[in-house]
C-alpha cells in the first residue's frame, strides 16, 4: 500500500495563499489507510486550513470533499463541476492522484497536500513501515522474504555490512539489520546455505534508473 | 470585544459516565463554577473526534477540553486513553495553526468529584481568560 | 394490597450486588422478579466500597452488556433506576418478607413496607425538606462518620433516588416543617405501613453479611480510641464519595497520617468466630494501596498478618505489586496487644516476630480489618423460609448443589452462604439465577419484552420544548418562561412551554397533549439529569410515535441552576444547552434495532464436571447440546479424586454426572475431538472440529449459537522434590489414590511429609492454585483417620483454607497435623539416600534446619492451563491472562463470559477452584445463554454504530480497536470503489462507545444518537461559539 | 611472475609481493584532508614513510567531503609511497568506478582496497543521494573480471590494457550476527578478495575465535589476513568507542588502563594528561600488535591512526617491527 504523511499547514498554507477558493480533495483508498488524506484528514485539513487563513484576514472559502481514487479517470470525472468552481485544489491523495487530476483539470492548479513517502504496511496501529521499493525484479525468493533493497539502508546484495549491531542497523538503532532479519529467518528456514552464495549486481534496469516504466497488456486494452 | 469584558466560551465534552455524573454531582452539592462551560455529552470519551475539536474551534470556541473517566476505569475500557491520545495530537495541530495547542486540555474525573469538576471548570476558564479570545473568533470579529 | 402474580416469578430476597445480579439474569431470561430490600436504598456493603481490587475499577459501570446494564453500582446501573428498570423487575424497598408458604413453584410471600414518609415517584430530589428539618443524625452510608438531616438522602444516587425519612421522631409529630416546602407533595408524615402478598414460583436468598463489630472485643480500643476504624470506616475515608471527599486525615488529629496498620482477621479466625472470611486479606491491601496512592507514597502502611490468602489468578501479584511497588510492608504477626498514647493519641501496639522478638511502635491510625459475619436476622429469615444454617450462621448449602439451600424452590445466592469475593458472589447469583429459570421455564414461558420502535416521522421536524420549572428547584434560580421564549425563537420548534413537573405524572400528561394538538414529532426537554430521566422521556414519546433518538435533554438543574449561583449567567447558560439540545432532536435518526434468529445449539468444550454441569443445565432447558471431549471418557480431573475433606464421595459424583450427559437425548457427545476453528458471530457461530476414530480423521461442521469452554487444567508436573523419580515421592493425587485403594499401606506408615506449592515458582506465572491446601489437609487428616501414630508435616507458605475450610485446618492440627512454614527463598530441600528420601527445611521460630525422613512424601503441585489452552484460545480470538488461563471479561463483575460475546468459560479452565466453585459457574455460564438463547428471535441494536460500506476502504482500524470485537471485515460487500471487504459492525456485539467511529479515516462509521451531521452542521452550530449572547456583552 | 618463495605474483605490487614472501606486513592509513591543500599529505606522508609498507588512501571516509583517493595515491606515489587506494560504492555507479579504475591503473596504482562505503547520514552531506549499485562484494567481482577475464561488468571485452589491482576488502569480525561473519568473509574470497583488512581490534581473544573459524572453513590459505589496530587517543575516545562505535568492542581493561593513566596527574594539567593518555594508547596498540602477531593466519596489521599518523612510528618501534623490509625492485 501506499504511505504519505500530511505536508506541514504552514507549506500547504503558502500553495494556496493567492487562491480565494480552495477544495482539499481527499482520496479514499491507500492514504485513508495510513491516516494521511482520506476524507477526515481531509476534513481536518480543510478545518486547520479555514482557521489559519481566518486569522490571516483571508478568505475563508475552503470546502472539503472526498473521492474514492484520484487515480482512476472514472473517480475524477464526476467532480468536474466542483472542480471547476474553485480557484486550486489541494489533492491530499498520493502523488499518482495530484497528478492525475493535474492530467485531468489541466487549467486548475493542483497542490499536493502530502508528501507520498513509500510502498509500506501499518505493522501496528499507527506505525506504518516501508516494505518495498517496486525495483522491478523480486528477489525475496533469495532472501527469505525479507527485501535488502528496501530494508537495508544501502541496499546491500550480499550483507549484512560491519554496521550491523545487536540486530540494528548502525543507520538507525531502532531499525532492524535487513540481513539480520535474512539470516535469521533463512536460519529458521534451514536455508543457510543460501547465503553462501554471492548474489550478483543486481539489474536495476528495471527499477525507476529505467526511465518511465509502463506494462501493456494487450489482452486488457479495449 | 473589549478584552476586559471577555467571558470565554468553552466547550467541554464529557462521557456519560465519569464526566457527565461529575458535572450532575457538583449540581448536587451545590458547589458553584464558572458558567463559561457549554457540556456535550458523549457515550465515552473515546467518541471525541479531532474533528469535533477543531469544528469547535473552528467555531469560534476560546478553549475545549475533554473530561474522561480516571484512566484504567473507563466504562469502555479504554476509550479514555484513546481520547487522551487524540487531545494530544490535536494540540500539535492546534499549535501548527496558530490557535495553540494550550486552549486544549484532557481532564480525568470519578463520577462522585463534583468538587473536581468544578475546580476544572474553574481553571479552564481562568486560563483561556488569560489566554484571552481565540484568534480565531477574533478575527470571526464576535 | 394484593398482586396477583403469576407464579412463574420470582422473589429476591436482599438488594445488594448479589441480589441485583440475580434478578437481572432472571428478569432477563424473561420471568417477573420482585427484589425485596429490607434498607432504604439498593446496594448493600459494595455501595460503600470506592473500588475492588485487583483491577482497581470505581465499582461503577464496568459491568458490561448495554450501556452499563448490569452494572454492580445500583446508584449507577440504569436496569435498576426507575425510569429505565427492567420492565420484569419490581423493586421494594424498606421492605421485609413477613412469612412465605407454600412449595417450590408456588410460593405465597407476605411483605411489609415500612413507610418512608417520602414518595419516591414524587420526590424530585430538590432537597428542601432536608433543608428545613432541624434534626441531624449520623450517616449511616458512610459509617456514622457524616451526619445527615432525619429526612434526607444518605449520598447521590440511590435506587430508588429518592429522599426519604429516616424514622419519624417524636419531634415529628409537632415539626412537620418538612411536608408544605415539599413542591410535589412527595413528604407525608402520615403514611402507613403497606403488607401484601405476592405469589412466585421461587425465591433467591441474597441478604449478604454483615461485618463484624469490634467493640465485641474491647481490647482493641475500637470506639475507644478514635484513630482506631474498621476496614469499611477507613475505606469511606479515603473515597472520592466519602465525608471527607477523599482527603484523608487522622481522625483524632486532623492532620496527614505518617502510619497506617491493619490488624488482619479481627473478628475471623479465633475461638469465637473460627471461620475465615475470605476477602480481607485483599482488601487490606487495597486499602493500602489506596493509603499510598491518596495519603502519599512517604505513608508507612504495615499489615499484621497471619496466612496471605491470595487465592486466585492475579491476586497474588497484586499483594506482589503492593509490597514491590507501593512498599506496603507485611508482617506475619498477630498483635498482642495495643495501647493509646493519650497525649499524641497515637496507638503502639505490640507484637511478636516469628523468631520471638517482641516489639512495640506507635501507628497514628489502625485499620481493623473486621471479618465477614452472618446479616443481622439470619436467623428470623432462616426460621420464616424453613432452611438450614450451617454451625457458623451462613446458609447452608451442599458441596455439589452449591447454590441449593434444604427448601426446595429456595435458592443461597453471594455471601449469604458463606464470605465470598465479589466475582463469586456474581458467580453464585446467576447460578442461583439458573436454578431459578429452570424451575420458572416449567411452569410458564418466559416473557422477553418486545421494543416496540415508531417509524421515523414524516415530514419537516416539528420540535416541541418543554422547560422544567420543578418546582421551585429550576424556577427560582432562572426565568423558565423567558427560557421557553428564547426556545421558540430557535429554527423547526414549533412548541415551548415551561411545565411544572415534567417527570411527574400531570406533566407527562401535558406534554402528550401538547405533542397531539401541535402534532409535534421531535421532543426536548430541559431538565435535570439525562441519565436519570431520559429513559422517561423516550418511554413517553415512543408511547406517542416519537422513536428513541428524536428525544433530548438539557440539563438545566444540576448543569446550570444549581451551579451558577448568577442568574443570568445560570439562564444563558440553560439556553445554550436547550439550543443544543434542539439541534441534535432536529438531526437526530431513530436508533437501530435488527432482529436475529440465533440457533438454539451450544458448544461445549470439555467434560468434566464443568462441562457436563453446563451441558445438562441448557440441554434441561431444552437447548441441543454438543458436548466436545478431546480424551476417550467423560469426567476429567475430578476422576482422579477419591475423597473430599467434607466428606462426600467425588467418584460417586462424577459417575452420575457422566451417566446422566450419556443418557440425555438433547446432548451429543464427541469423544476424541479436537476444536479446529470458529467464525461467524454469536448467536450464529460455525464450528469446525476433528474427530479421530480408529486412526481415521474427520471434519465435522457444526452450526450453534453459543459456546462454553471448560477445557480444564492438569498438574504441574514438574520433577522438583524427586517427584516420579523416587518411589516414596508422590503428588497428592496418588497419596489420595492409595488412601482409598491400598489403606493397608497407610497404616504402616511411620513418617509422612507433604509440600505446599510445588511448582509455583517453575511453572511461569503460576498463581496460587487455591485448592491444594485444603486438599493436604484432607489427606492429612485422612491419614491421621486410618493411622493416629503417624506423623504428618505440612511443609507451606500460606495456609490457604479460606472461608469455612479453616476448620479443617484447625481439626488438622489439634489431631497433630504439623505445619511447618518454609520461605519462598529458602524451599525444602529433598534429597535421596540408600535408607530413604531426606527432607530438609528450616523452622523459622527456631530457626533451625528440621531433618525429616518420611516414608512417603507428597507434594502439592499447583494447577495449570489445560495444555491445549493457548491453541484454542489463539483459534477462538480469545485472550489469556498472565498465568495462562483464559481471561474472562472482568476478573470481578464478568467471571464467565468474555468481552466477544457469546463464548463463556467454566471451570479450571478460568482458574483453579473447588468442586462446587466449577459447578456454580457452568449453572452461572446456563443462566447467560438461556438468557437470550431459545427465546426465537432476539432485538439488538440501539444507540450503536453503523458502517457506511460504500465509503470503507477496509483499513481495518475499527477491527483493531473495538474493545468488543463488534466490526469485522464482510468479503461479500464491496467497500469504497468497489473493492470486495467493508467492514461490519455487529449490533448485537456493539456497545455504543463510538471509538471506531472518531477513528474511521473515511468517516464511514456513524454512531446513532451522535451523527456528525447532528454534531457538526455549519448551519447550526453545536460546538464551539455559544449562540446565546453574553449577559455581560 | 612469481614472489620471493615462488608464489606467483598476479600483480607484482609491494604489498603482494611482501604478503606472498611471507613478510609481516605493517599497512597504515592517510586522510585526504578537506581542502585542495597538497601539503598536508606531504606531512602525513613523511611520518609514514619507511615505517610501513603500503598506505590506505580512503575514499571519504564517514561521508565527509575530502580530496578524491586516486589523486591522493598518484601523489603519494610521486612521493615514493605505496598506496593502497580505497574504493566505496556510495558515490559511483558501475560506470564511474570501472572508469576511475582505468585512470588509477594508468597513474600507476596497483592495490584496491573495495567497500561498500559508510552510509552518507553519518557524513557531512546526509542529504545526498547514495548510489550503491554494486555491494563491496559484487564490486570485488568486478575488479577480479577486469583483471583476470579482461572483461567489464557488462561482460564486454576490454581491448588493450586491462586494470591489474591487487584486490583487497574489509571484513569487521565483531559485527553481528557473528557466526556469519567468517562466511560472509567467505563470500569475498569467492567474489576474489585476496587480502583483508579486518575493523580496528581490542577484543583480541574474540578475534582469535573469528581467525579461528576462518581457518575452519578453509580462508586463511586463500586470503591474507591484515589485522586492523590503532592507537586510542584520550580516556573519552576509548569510551566513545566503546560504547558508541557500531561495531567496534573495547574490553573494560583498556578503558581501566587509560583511567589510570592520568590517575596522578591533576585535572588541570590538561597537556600532561593528554601526553599520558597518548603514550598509553600507543603503548596498548604496541601490546595488541604483538598478540595478533601470534595468532595463526594474520599475515601483518593494518594501523589506522586517522588524524593521528604521527603516533605510526613509535607503534611500529614499539611492536618491533622496524626496520621494514626492502625489496628488490
Amino acid at each position: 500500500m501506499i504511505i504519505a504523511q500530511r505536508k506541514p499547514l504552514e507549506e500547504i498554507k503558502e500553495m494556496v495563499a493567492s487562491y480565494e477558493k480552495v477544495l482539499v480533495l481527499g482520496c479514499g483508498t491507500c492514504v485513508a489507510v495510513c491516516f494521511a488524506g482520506g476524507e477526515k484528514e481531509a476534513k481536518l485539513l480543510a478545518s486547520e486550513l479555514r482557521m489559519a487563513r481566518q486569522m490571516e484576514g483571508k478568505s475563508t472559502q475552503i470546502i472539503e470533499h472526498t473521492i474514492q481514487r484520484q487515480c482512476e479517470w472514472e473517480f475524477i470525472d464526476p467532480i468536474k463541476e466542483l472542480v471547476a468552481s474553485v480557484d486550486a485544489v489541494v489533492s491530499t491523495a498520493c502523488g499518482i492522484g495530484v497528478q492525475g487530476m493535474a492530467e485531468r483539470f489541466e487549467d486548475k492548479p493542483i497542490f499536493p497536500g502530502v508528501n507520498t513517502t513509500f510502498l509500506g504496511m501499518p505493522v501496528q496501529p499507527g506505525e506504518f513501515v516501508e516494505r518495498c521499493q517496486a525495483c522491478g525484479d523480486c528477489i525475496l525468493d533469495l532472501t527469505g522474504g525479507i527485501c535488502p533493497v528496501a530494508r537495508c539502508a544501502k541496499s546491500l546484495m550480499n550483507g549484512p555490512c560491519g554496521g550491523s549491531q545487536n540486530g540494528k542497523c548502525e543507520v538507525n538503532p531502532e531499525t532492524p539489520c535487513a540481513w539480520q532479519l535474512i539470516y535469521d529467518r533463512l536460519s529458521k528456514l534451514g536455508q543457510l546455505e543460501r547465503l553462501l552464495d554471492v548474489m550478483p549486481a543486481k539489474n536495476w534496469s528495471t527499477s525507476r534508473d529505467g526511465g518511465l516504466r509502463k506494462i501493456i497488456r494487450e489482452d486488457l486494452k479495449l | 470585544m473589549s478584552e476586559t469584558a471577555f467571558e470565554p466560551e468553552i466547550t467541554a465534552f464529557v462521557c456519560q459516565y465519569c464526566g457527565d455524573m461529575a458535572a450532575d454531582s457538583a449540581g448536587w452539592n451545590r458547589i458553584s463554577y464558572p458558567a463559561n462551560v457549554k457540556i456535550v455529552r458523549l457515550p465515552c470519551t473515546g467518541k471525541v473526534d479531532v474533528h469535533h475539536i477543531l469544528n469547535a474551534f473552528e467555531h469560534g470556541a476560546d478553549g475545549v477540553y475533554v473530561v474522561a473517566c480516571p484512566e484504567g476505569n473507563c466504562h469502555h475500557i479504554n476509550g479514555n486513553l484513546s481520547a487522551k491520545r487524540r487531545v494530544k495530537y490535536a494540540q500539535s495541530l492546534l499549535d501548527e495553526v496558530g490557535v495553540g495547542g494550550n486552549r486544549l486540555e484532557m481532564f480525568h474525573v470519578t463520577a462522585a468529584q463534583g468538587d473536581e469538576f468544578a475546580r476544572i471548570a474553574a481553571e479552564m476558564t481562568e486560563r483561556i481568560r488569560a489566554l484571552g479570545p481565540s484568534p480565531v473568533r477574533r478575527a470571526m470579529g464576535k | 394490597m394484593a398482586e396477583k402474580a403469576p407464579v412463574s416469578a420470582a422473589l429476591v430476597i436482599g438488594g445488594g450486588v448479589a441480589g441485583q445480579r440475580a434478578a437481572l439474569d432472571i428478569a432477563e431470561a424473561g420471568f417477573p422478579v420482585y427484589l425485596v430490600e429490607n434498607g432504604p436504598s439498593l446496594g448493600g456493603i459494595v455501595a460503600q466500597l470506592g473500588f475492588m481490587f485487583p483491577t482497581h475499577d470505581c465499582v461503577l459501570c464496568r459491568g458490561g452488556r448495554d450501556h452499563g446494564y448490569g452494572c454492580t453500582r445500583p446508584a449507577i446501573s440504569p436496569a435498576f433506576h426507575e425510569n429505565s428498570r427492567h420492565p420484569n423487575i419490581q423493586v421494594h424497598t424498606s421492605t421485609e418478607v413477613v412469612s412465605v408458604e407454600g412449595r417450590a413453584g408456588d410460593f405465597t410471600v407476605h411483605l411489609r413496607q415500612r413507610p418512608q414518609y417520602v414518595n419516591p415517584e414524587r420526590c424530585i430530589n430538590c432537597g428542601k425538606c432536608a433543608e428545613v428539618c432541624p434534626i441531624e443524625i449520623e450517616n449511616p452510608f458512610h459509617e456514622g462518620l457524616a451526619k445527615r438531616k432525619l429526612i434526607d438522602k444518605d449520598t447521590g444516587r440511590l435506587i430508588p433516588d429518592s429522599y426519604y425519612l429516616w424514622e419519624k421522631a417524636e419531634y415529628c409529630e409537632t415539626c412537620h416543617k418538612c411536608e408544605p416546602v415539599c413542591p410535589t407533595q412527595a413528604v407525608n408524615l402520615s403514611a402507613q405501613p403497606k403488607e401484601w402478598e405476592v405469589q412466585v414460583g421461587a425465591i433467591v436468598l441474597s441478604t449478604g453479611y454483615r461485618l463484624f463489630d469490634p467493640r465485641e472485643y474491647e481490647e482493641y480500643g475500637y470506639k475507644r480510641f478514635p484513630n482506631v476504624l474498621t476496614s469499611l470506616e477507613f475505606e469511606r475515608l479515603v473515597s472520592n464519595n466519602g465525608p471527607l471527599m477523599g482527603h484523608f486525615v487522622t481522625p483524632a488529629t486532623g492532620e496527614k497520617p505518617k502510619s497506617i496498620a491493619w490488624l488482619q482477621c479481627v473478628g475471623s479466625r479465633d475461638h469465637r468466630y473460627p471461620w475465615c472470611s475470605a476477602i480481607c486479606c485483599l482488601h487490606a491491601t487495597k486499602e493500602a494501596i489506596l493509603a499510598k496512592e491518596r495519603i502519599g507514597q512517604d505513608v508507612a502502611c504495615r499489615i499484621f498478618f497471619m496466612d496471605q490468602r491470595t487465592f486466585n489468578k492475579e491476586y497474588h501479584a497484586y499483594y506482589e505489586r503492593s509490597r514491590e511497588l507501593y512498599g506496603v510492608e507485611y508482617i506475619r504477626s498477630r498483635i498482642s496487644g495495643l495501647r493509646q498514647d493519650p497525649k499524641t493519641k497515637q496507638i503502639y501496639l505490640r507484637w511478636r516476630d516469628e523468631a520471638g522478638k517482641f516489639h512495640e511502635e506507635p501507628y497514628d491510625v489502625v485499620v481493623l480489618s473486621v471479618g465477614v459475619h452472618p446479616p443481622e436476622q439470619s436467623e428470623r429469615v432462616a426460621r420464616m423460609l424453613g432452611i438450614d444454617l450451617n454451625d457458623y450462621g451462613f446458609c447452608h448449602t451442599e458441596k455439589f448443589t452449591p447454590v441449593a439451600t434444604t427448601r426446595a424452590g429456595v435458592f443461597a445466592a453471594g455471601a449469604v452462604s458463606a464470605p465470598r469475593e465479589m466475582a463469586e458472589a456474581f458467580t453464585t447469583s446467576t447460578a442461583a439465577a439458573n436454578e431459578v429459570i429452570q424451575l420458572l421455564s416449567a411452569l410458564g414461558k418466559p416473557q422477553v419484552p418486545a421494543k416496540p420502535q415508531p417509524a421515523m416521522p414524516e415530514g419537516p421536524a416539528r420540535v416541541g420544548v418543554f422547560v422544567c420549572r420543578c418546582g421551585g428547584a429550576i424556577e427560582g434560580h432562572m426565568d423558565t418562561a423567558d427560557l421557553a421564549m428564547y426556545a421558540a425563537t430557535l429554527p423547526q420548534v414549533a412548541y415551548t412551554a415551561a411545565v411544572d413537573f415534567p417527570c411527574l405524572a400531570e406533566g407527562q400528561e401535558e406534554i402528550r397533549r401538547a405533542i397531539a394538538v401541535h402534532k409535534l414529532n421531535r421532543l426536548v426537554v430541559a431538565g435535570c439529569s439525562v441519565r436519570t430521566h431520559l429513559a422517561l422521556f423516550e418511554r413517553l414519546a415512543e408511547e406517542v410515535g416519537i422513536p428513541r433518538g428524536l428525544v433530548t435533554m438539557a440539563n438545566i438543574r444540576e448543569q446550570a441552576a444549581w451551579v451558577h449561583p448568577n442568574p443570568a449567567d445560570a439562564a444563558r447558560k440553560a439556553k445554550e444547552l436547550t439550543r443544543v439540545a434542539v439541534v441534535r432532536a432536529v438531526k437526530g435518526r431513530p436508533v437501530k434495532i435488527d432482529t436475529i434468529e440465533p440457533i438454539p445449539e451450544v458448544l461445549v468444550l470439555g467434560g468434566g464436571v464443568a462441562g457436563m454441569t453446563a451441558a445438562l443445565e441448557l440441554a434441561n432447558a431444552g437447548l441441543d447440546v454438543t458436548l466436545v471431549e478431546k480424551t476417550d471418557r467423560l469426567g476429567g480431573i475430578v476422576r482422579r479424586k477419591y475423597h473430599l475433606v467434607e466428606g462426600q464421595d467425588p467418584q460417586q459424583y462424577v459417575q452420575s454426572l457422566v451417566n446422566q450427559v450419556l443418557k440425555h437425548a438433547r446432548i451429543k457427545v464427541l469423544f476424541n475431538t479436537r476444536l479446529v476453528s470458529q467464525s461467524g458471530r454469536p448467536g450464529r457461530f460455525r464450528t469446525v472440529l476433528q474427530h479421530v476414530e480408529n486412526g481415521r480423521t474427520e471434519e465435522i461442521a457444526l452450526e450453534h449459537g453459543a459456546t462454553v469452554l471448560a477445557i480444564g487444567g492438569v498438574p504441574y508436573a514438574g520433577g522438583e522434590y524427586m517427584l516420579g523419580q523416587h518411589p516414596q515421592a508422590v503428588s497428592q493425587l496418588e497419596l489420595e489414590r492409595i488412601l482409598a485403594e491400598e489403606p493397608e499401606r497407610i497404616k504402616g506408615l511411620r513418617q509422612v511429609v507433604m509440600i505446599q506449592c510445588v511448582g509455583r515458582d517453575e511453572a511461569p506465572h503460576s498463581p496460587c492454585s487455591r485448592i491444594c491446601c485444603t486438599g493436604a489437609v484432607g489427606n492429612a487428616l485422612k491419614i491421621k483417620e486410618l493411622n493416629p501414630a503417624c506423623q504428618v508435616y505440612v511443609l507451606y507458605r500460606d495456609v490457604m483454607t479460606y472461608g469455612p475450610r479453616e476448620a479443617y485446618y484447625t481439626a488438622a492440627r489439634e489431631k497433630g497435623v504439623l505445619f511447618v512454614r518454609y520461605d519462598p527463598a529458602e524451599k525444602p530441600a529433598v534429597s535421596a539416600t540408600p535408607q530413604g528420601l531426606v527432607v530438609k527445611v528450616r523452622e523459622r521460630t527456631l530457626n533451625e534446619m528440621l531433618e525429616l525422613r518420611p516414608d512417603l512424601l507428597a507434594l502439592s503441585t499447583v494447577t495449570q492451563p489445560a495444555p491445549d489452552t493457548a491453541d484454542v484460545a489463539w483459534r477462538l480470538g480469545l485472550p489469556l491472562s498472565l498465568e495462562g488461563f483464559f481471561q474472562e471479561a472482568h476478573t470481578k463483575m464478568r467471571p464467565t463470559e468474555f468481552v466477544k460475546p457469546g463464548v463463556y468459560v467454566a471451570g479450571l479452565a478460568h482458574y483453579p477452584k473447588f468442586i462446587e466453585d466449577s459447578v456454580a459457574q457452568a449453572k452461572a455460564v446456563s443462566a447467560q445463554i438461556l438468557q437470550w438463547l431459545g427465546h426465537g428471535p432476539v432485538q439488538v441494536g440501539g444507540l450503536v454504530a453503523e458502517v457506511n460500506q460504500e465509503r470503507c476502504v477496509g483499513c481495518l482500524t475499527c477491527v483493531r480497536i473495538c474493545p468488543y470485537h463488534a466490526p469485522y471485515i464482510d468479503y461479500s460487500v464491496p467497500g469504497i470503489g468497489g473493492i470486495m471487504g467493508a467492514a461490519y459492525i455487529d449490533p448485537a456485539r456493539c456497545q455504543g462507545c463510538g471509538l471506531c467511529t472518531a477513528e474511521c479515516p473515511n468517516k464511514a462509521i456513524q454512531l446513532y444518537g451522535y451523527h456528525d451531521e447532528a454534531l457538526m452542521d455549519p448551519a447550526m452550530p453545536v460546538l464551539g461559539r455559544w449562540e446565546v449572547p453574553s449577559p455581560a456583552a | 611472475m612469481s614472489g620471493d618463495n615462488g608464489k606467483e605474483l598476479v600483480v607484482g605490487s609491494k604489498l603482494e609481493r611482501l604478503l606472498k614472501a611471507g613478510h609481516f606486513v605493517v599497512t597504515g592509513e592517510l586522510g585526504p584532508p578537506q581542502s585542495a591543500d597538497r601539503s598536508v599529505i606531504e606531512k602525513k606522508a613523511s611520518y609514514l614513510r619507511d615505517v610501513v609498507d603500503a598506505v590506505n588512501i580512503t575514499d571519504n571516509q564517514t561521508a565527509v567531503v575530502r580530496m578524491c583517493s586516486m589523486a591522493v595515491a598518484k601523489m603519494l606515489i610521486d612521493l615514493g609511497i605505496e598506496p593502497i587506494m580505497q574504493m566505496t560504492c556510495r558515490d559511483r555507479n558501475r560506470i564511474a568506478i570501472q572508469s576511475d579504475l582505468l585512470g588509477a591503473y594508468a597513474l600507476g596504482v596497483r592495490n584496491l582496497l573495495c567497500l561498500t562505503g559508510d552510509h552518507q547520514s553519518f557524513g557531512n552531506h546526509p542529504q545526498a543521494k547514495n548510489v550503491h549499485d554494486l555491494d563491496s562484494i559484487t564490486l570485488i567481482q568486478m575488479v577480479r573480471q577486469m583483471r583476470d577475464a579482461k572483461k567489464f561488468q557488462c561482460g564486454e571485452e576490454i581491448k588493450g590494457q586491462e586494470p591489474r589491482f591487487f584486490i583487497g576488502g574489509a571484513a569487521n569480525p565483531f559485527a553481528d550476527p557473528f557466526e556469519f561473519r567468517p562466511y560472509r568473509l567467505g563470500k569475498k574470497v569467492k567474489a576474489g578478495v585476496e587480502f583483508i583488512q579486518t575493523q580496528l581490534i581490542f577484543n583480541v581473544p574474540k578475534f582469535r575465535e573469528f581467525m579461528k573459524r576462518c581457518g575452519d572453513l578453509g580462508l586463511l590459505d586463500k586470503v591474507y589476513i591484515l589485522a586492523g589496530v590503532g592507537p586510542i587517543k584520550s580516556l573519552a575516545a576509548a569510551r566513545y568507542m566503546a560504547t558508541s562505535v557500531p561495531g567496534m568492542d573495547v574490553p573494560q581493561e583498556y578503558i581501566d588502563r587509560m583511567a589510570n593513566a592520568v590517575k596522578s596527574i591533576p585535572q588541570e594539567d590538561k597537556k600532561a594528561r593528554r601526553e599520558a593518555w597518548e603514550r598509553e594508547g600507543i603503548k596498548i596498540c604496541a601490546e595488541i600488535i604483538q598478540q595478533v602477531r601470534e595468532i595463526p593466519g594474520v599475515a601483518g596489521v593494518h594501523i589506522m591512526s586517522i588524524e593521528w599518523e604521527s603516533a605510526v612510528p613509535e607503534i611500529v618501534q614499539q611492536a618491533g617491527l622496524l626496520p621494514r623490509p626492502k625489496l628488490d625492485a
